[in-house]
């Protein structure tokens, strides 16, 4: 503002800030990107083609296998990405295995793809313990439960990994809803700051149980968040698991040589209520999900690839065998589980044990040994 | 429980104008529980209306409202999702009619769907009375009757100060015969009732735990325990007198509660009581509660709440024997 | 994108949303918008800028005054408005009486402006009580201490007059450093979502406390985050009260009318340090603040109406006289403020005194008494 | 005490490169308290770093920090600007080590300056203790001498449990005998320290309030009665023995705090007391505590405080002749 505004009466302008820089530079596309069923298609490589192409045949057949645990009550709920699964599986695959990933409940299919042992991702929705894998394995964090609380912790991670000179990327999931909560906004924030190597995905899949995008934001995109932060935001097909994959790595890479978080819009839509228990007909016209059901991630990467020449019946058949066997092992070793020990219940509040809790502890290992005691007489 | 809620919702919109239900899924959803079933539909989606999903937000827009001249109330959809809204909560709400020397009255009630024993996934079981306790300027009420979940609701909508409604998640379901010709006559915030009379010792209770006393007073007929139990209903502000006078009548007492103990709601009653009837106590008042974890998953939720058999063990530890001190830890 | 991206594939695309609108229609202008000094002032009216003039003179004095009352000790503290008198002035008049203003700490000369007593609006810096006026006489809701707490309760009100049928705006001011709290966004998204009457006000004061904006926000400008919650930014100079009053009365009337929330960034500066116990010589260079002081909102616009034959000597000459009683009468009745009465302190805290504050009531009854007794036997 | 502070975080920041300190104003201008003066010149911006204003994030920035090995120490501004993030604080950073089962710890130290009577205008002088006390998975200490200032804070910062680490505003300014050397040998997190030998009653208290009880203990000579003053240091863990000796001892105890009553910390200490110690009591343990109403202005906290008159009218009340029931309410 310096010098650019003529002054006619001579007065001294305000040494307010250099001339800016133009926001719409970092506003998305103005359609969400997409590379199936373009001429783009034709450019990416077959190898990554097929390796997402099983991916999302075995997530799909995850999602069937889990909701019907949580339907037979193995499970005490299951949030289901079904509809979702190229983002599920985009995000995991963007990754390098330096990198963490942030999944909010819903993204068990992500921890899954990026390695995470799917009998202990569904731990939480077992009810044996609030959580079940080791984060660092695989280096994904606990699922988040309250919305949007993630995302700082993957600010810090990445801010942590710069300060220690690593090359480390966080790339943090959140859903339509969650962009409500002041936490995201927070954390966005942070991550320009302080150009921490992050990547935010906001899965849009329109719902927030029953609240619909409209009820959420007036905004023309979630991703036209971006330029308040002065970070560059990306609108994606979320149902188009190349052009998803694509978008991420190059966000990811850009995170990773110092070029700052990018804030990434998938639009998608959830297909299955919101978890087992929810009714969708109450909130929901089912010609909506239907229509969505045409633009399936399977049957579109599969009808391209298949255009392509890149799959034949042979693959398909393949990949659904390979999906059949990963399923009936998930669902073998989930009934195998032991039961819980509640001494566990003491054991990890802190580091060590408070007199406090060693009395009550006393308390319940004197309650179990009564029962046990109490159960052999009988 | 839930149809009595959802019935007292329904009279205080037919009622009074000025009431506007909001929260997260309260529309069409009728909310995750459908507490408020069938309202947006009969009384519009201004009445009744989903927000956009971000409580401290929800909070704060009822406080604006509220100055304005309507009667929020607010569903959080469960009780650690309150949490974002505790800034809100603590340094607006509860202090808006004290600063302002009473100009700005602030009639919100807050509604939580509270504590466990449903189980529920991490996060979704938290009893979080005694951070609200410890906040001067709220009311907090808890129902365990249907009786009361109309009473109480409809007293916390008509009060002019804000009031935290903690209703148990485990007694939505609870099918007992009710009709609203029942509602009790008084004002029943501020007041604790005696749901059982009795002779050897007070169990003093409210909310989800007070099935788990009478259950317990119940057993104890057997050990030849004649036990009182008293539902506190209203946390905020404190019967005091009630609850002493039951402590006086038998000398001993235990308090029941779900969330933790230390520094929990037990302390602070088994603190005064002790205060107001020392020489009437024939034991330490002692305390049920859950333990001092996070709240556990659904397989280990058993081991945290109160049961039967470990109020009835404190009981047991009421020091019957004339002096019975040795059972003392120091 | 249902019909706008060519699929080479025959894939059907996905119903996601109708072609969206360019969001760049909603970045505020690419500099600050200014009216004194440009040709513009000489369209506006001539009665305004005499009003907006005594506004900012009495303003200046207002805090040259308060400033004194603290360093004197006769204030418990006072954070002053030296250099952001234009928007102060600017945000109290563009508002009709049926409109609510809903001020920050910082903000006592908005709400002095809008005819709240000077005395009154101060009590809470003089610690006798933690607010001193009635917020319903001159709609001016308390001074906000928790950092843009107060932004959703302007949403909640704004709501609440339109299911009443009123036509009343609310106007809420929030800090540069305030806009980092997750308060600010979620109200400004609710307010969206709401089409709530409300103007959201960002002093852009280029600190909070000793925090500067670069450390606060990489956003290109603040006023680029509205696009965000498809809302209007709107950028201003906030030295050129002309401006801000323009630019802020076109944003109520817009809410008025129908029309929504905007969200306006004036670009100021903090000419003095955060309050009068700050010490900013540890934080910024004496020479920044020099070169803001020839951008003074008073300077800038006596001069200005000089230049227009608005002002002569005998009018600033009456300015500064009115400005002087005013400071005068404000440091008069300041000193006579009764003391507060304890018992106060049980009075508010609910609408009826629970039988414990009662017993805690007779406590301090008692003590005062005993003290009473003690003091009269001396 | 300021300065001792200041000392123990150049100290940590000095013997451990994992230190981050982290806040509003903690760099240039060394906090509103100046707390943090002079560390971000001396280690850089990166170890002392000003953060945006957002208390919400900078914890859960915090949080992923200390889960990628640093060890973050963040300063709230004040205590009730640390609400908005209690979210991040009772349903992460107090249960992160539990829900993962000891896999990921978060050592963080959360310094909150603390408590009131500083003459600062509202919001400004919340004691928010018992929020943290009865969230499980937090360590809360408080320190009252310049040792402990040192002391709590190394071995908060050394913990490998988060600490909310509460810092007596008015105290910043004490200025006694102080030097490295007297840093005390043990863990003090965890352990009461008894500050004045007695035999009439014990005083209990922490913070804020140990030097008007050392006042108040001074003052009763003159009455005949020798106070014991007990500094428990730490809320959680909780030191039981040392208290319930002390208590054990004398017979008769006064529990003082700045924070309000109503569910205070002050309830927790006199229920496990009387739990523990039931029949070697004289009299009911009393609470000197603050009012149960929103912290007042400046110009009335005096008549909220705890003060030496109203330790002593309590200490009186402790029913010194024999059967004198009569003082009780009920
Ligand atoms: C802070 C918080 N508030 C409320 C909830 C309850 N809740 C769980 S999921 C959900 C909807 C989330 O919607 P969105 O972010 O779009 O994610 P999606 O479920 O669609 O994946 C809500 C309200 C929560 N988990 N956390
Ligand atoms: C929630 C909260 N956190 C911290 C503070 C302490 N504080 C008071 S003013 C201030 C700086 C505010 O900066 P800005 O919003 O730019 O407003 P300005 O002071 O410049 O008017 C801070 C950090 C507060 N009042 N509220
Ligand atoms: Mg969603
Ligand atoms: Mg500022």
């Amino acid at each position: 503002m310096n010098t650019t505004v003529e002054k006619v009466d001579g007065t001294v302008s305000a040494p307010v800030r250099p001339p800016r820089l133009d926001p719409a530079s970092l506003l998305p596309e103005r359609e969400p990107f997409q590379v199936l069923g373009t001429a783009k298609a034709a450019d990416i490589d077959i190898e990554l083609m097929r390796t997402l192409y099983w991916d999302v045949v075995r997530g799909r057949r995850y999602n069937l296998q889990a909701t019907a645990l949580a339907k037979q009550g193995r499970l005490a709920v299951y949030p289901s990405t079904t509809g979702q699964e190229a983002c599920e599986v985009a995000a995991a695959r963007a990754l390098s295995p330096q990198d963490w990933l942030f999944p909010t409940y819903r993204d068990t299919l992500a921890a899954i793809v990026r390695g995470v042992d799917p009998v202990e991702a569904l731990a939480v929705m077992r009810g044996d313990w609030h959580h079940g894998y080791d984060p660092y394995a695989h280096r994904v964090a606990p699922l988040a439960t309250p919305l949007a609380t993630q995302l700082p912790h993957a600010v810090g991670l990445a801010r942590a990994a710069r300060l220690k000179g690593e090359d480390t990327v966080a790339l943090a999931l959140v859903g339509d809803g969650g962009t409500s909560e002041g936490d995201f906004y927070e954390a966005v924030n942070f991550a320009a700051v302080l150009q921490a190597p992050v990547v935010f995905l906001v899965q849009n899949n329109r719902f927030a149980i029953s609240v619909p995008l409209a009820k959420q934001s007036a905004a023309l995109a979630l991703a036209d968040k971006a330029v308040g932060f002065g970070l560059p935001g990306r609108l994606v097909d979320g149902n188009d698991v190349v052009a998803v994959h694509q978008v991420l790595t190059e966000a990811v890479e850009r995170a990773r040589h110092g070029g700052g978080p990018t804030l990434v819009e998938a639009m998608t839509y959830r297909i299955d209520p919101h978890t087992n228990s929810d009714d969708d007909s109450r909130y929901r016209d089912p010609s909506e999900v239907d229509r969505w059901r045409e633009h399936d991630p399977v049957l579109v990467l599969e009808r391209s690839l298949r255009g392509l020449g890149v799959l034949d019946d042979s693959d398909i058949e393949g990949a659904a065998r390979s999906a059949d066997d990963f399923a009936a092992d998930l669902r073998k070793r989930h009934e195998h589980q032991p039961n819980p020990d509640p001494m566990t219940l003491f054991s990890h509040v802190f580091a060590k044990k408070t007199p406090q809790l060693s009395e009550q502890e006393a308390m319940v290992r004197a309650e179990l040994h009564a029962q046990a005691e109490g159960d052999s007489q009988l | 429980m839930a149809q009595v809620l959802n019935a007292a919702l329904r009279d205080a919109l037919q009622e009074d104008p000025s009431v506007h239900i909001m929260g997260e899924d309260v529309g069409a959803l009728g909310g995750v529980f459908r507490i408020t079933d069938g309202l947006a539909a009969e009384f519009g989606s201004d009445r009744c209306a989903d927000t956009p999903l971000a409580e401290a937000a929800i909070l704060g827009t009822a406080v604006g409202m509220a100055m304005n001249g309507l009667r929020p109330v607010v569903e959080m959809q469960f009780d650690s999702f309150a949490y974002p809204a505790f800034e809100q909560l603590v340094s607006h709400v509860a202090r808006m009619r004290n600063r302002t020397k009473g100009r700005i009255q602030l009639p919100i009630t807050i509604r939580i769907p509270y504590g466990g024993g449903i189980g529920a996934v991490e996060h979704h079981s938290d009893s979080s009375e005694a951070y609200y306790m410890h906040t001067p300027g709220l009311h907090v009420v808890c129902p365990a009757t249907h009786a009361d979940a109309y009473g109480l609701l409809r007293a916390s909508i008509s009060s002019n100060d804000p009031v935290i409604f903690l209703e148990p998640k485990r007694l939505y379901w609870s099918k007992a015969q009710w009709s609203p010709e029942s509602i009790p006559e008084v004002d029943p915030i501020g007041t604790a009732a005696v749901r059982r009379h009795g002779t050897s010792a007070t169990l003093i209770t409210y909310g989800p735990s007070l099935p788990v006393c009478m259950e317990a007073a119940a057993e104890a007929i057997k050990e030849g325990w004649q036990l009182e139990v008293l539902d506190l209903r209203s946390l905020v502000p404190f019967d005091d007198e009630t609850v002493s006078a039951a402590v006086r009548r038998t000398g001993r007492a235990v308090v029941v509660h779900e969330s933790a103990g230390f520094a929990g709601p037990g302390a602070e009653i088994a603190a005064r009581i002790t205060e107001r009837c020392f020489h009437h106590l024939e034991a330490p008042i002692l305390r049920v509660t859950g333990l001092d974890i996070p709240y556990p998953p659904p397989m280990l939720e058993n081991h945290h709440l109160p049961s039967v058999d470990r109020i009835l063990d404190a009981v047991a530890r009421l020091q019957w024997e004339p002096g019975t001190s040795d059972g003392e830890t120091c």
